[in-house]
């Protein structure tokens, strides 16, 4: 299980292959993976967004990813899990969170995917605040996680 | 005993200050501190408490040494 | 959209790093990304599988995966789809399958993911046959879906 | 009428080959086909049949030129 918080801006793909390759307990085993990576959308309530600052709460965050991840774990049976959060400036396109979730077959890797950043938008205490033309303003609400 | 109060993103520039340090003498629940230093603003709805980085109601007691947290709804992923 | 069957290894991380830093029409607006990689497993029912021979249907496999990832661009705002599957001879830890699936919100991307994943299993003309120490086996099932 | 059948993984093992040639005068449906040039082995159960590439059950009409093929659940992904 490996959880992080960058500052600075990561990338999906070569933290996957990494972990992949170092992987032992991985080996022949992990027969499914599911995984999300949400970016920072230029466009956001009809306006241009230039930019975004991901404030957390040091310590606290942490934690509650670290819960989350591991009450995904005790409801399914996980081989591995690795989360990333942004926290810092972010431009467009940006990765902000990648949720990788590794199990024996599909229906847990989706599952507990799901589950993780379901909980994370509505528990992990990170807030946005965006930059436009003319000025700053706090994101207020998350999109809804069921399609409507 | 003495609480570390935080507060955090759209509340902490509503309040202009980023924490509150409180020294009482009788036991305090998580809304009652809010009160105590925030007398004219009743605690805004939806914000969220946490005591000791984990999620906390308003009726939570709170102990001499906690860090108590307020924040709005998050919004990260 | 990107279908491709693959006769040799492909590396589901480096297809995604490049999908992504080529697709100008992502940049900016393709806030979610729902993805997932089956990889050969070296065991099943209880044996272990040294290796694995994937058949397919050309013409027509290529064709079922087209109508499948068409199926979940008219029922999702989906803004793009990468779909590769492997066929051939594979060993454990090969990838089998990826699924990648863009939209500007994550309720989309996880749902229409799922559903190319449910609708690969249950429609796309695939047969694996596994070597094991002491002969092969056609794989006569698929695992289920939903969680049991 | 002429009509090219193919089978696939354990049914073709079964069978002992993968494809067949099939020449007619009347009309007929893909069930038909398989009993014509298997009739002395039913159907097994749950396999499946396609018609130019697209699932076809078994009562779809079968027309000249047409591909036909007979094969067993898939197991890919």
């Amino acid at each position: 299980m490996r959880i992080e918080l960058h500052a600075t801006a990561f990338d999906p793909w070569a933290v996957l292959a990494q972990h992949v390759a170092t992987a032992a307990h991985l080996r022949g085993r992990g027969g499914a993976l599911a995984t999300f990576v949400g970016t920072m959308r230029d466009r956001n309530d009809g306006d241009h967004v230039q930019g975004m600052r991901l404030e957390h709460y040091p310590g606290m965050t942490e934690r509650e990813l670290e819960r989350i991840a591991g009450e995904a774990a005790a409801r399914w049976p996980l081989l591995d899990v690795v989360l990333l959060h942004r926290f810092g400036e972010l431009q467009p396109d940006d990765p902000i969170v990648l949720v990788a979730v590794w199990s024996e077959h599909r229906a847990a890797a989706f599952d507990a995917c799901r589950f993780i950043m379901e909980a994370l938008k509505s528990r992990a205490p990170f807030w946005k605040k965006e930059r436009l033309a003319h000025g700053e303003r706090w994101v207020t609400t998350n999109t809804p996680g069921t399609a409507g | 005993m003495s609480i570390r109060i935080r507060y955090f993103a759209s509340l902490r520039d509503r309040l202009e200050r980023d924490a509150d340090q409180l020294e009482v003498d009788e036991p305090l629940a998580v809304g009652e501190v809010w009160q105590r230093l925030n007398p004219d603003l009743p605690l805004p709805p939806q914000t969220l408490a946490a005591l000791n980085h984990e999620y906390a109601g308003l009726d939570a007691p709170v102990r001499d040494g906690d860090e108590l947290a307020f924040f709005p709804p998050v919004t990260g992923g």
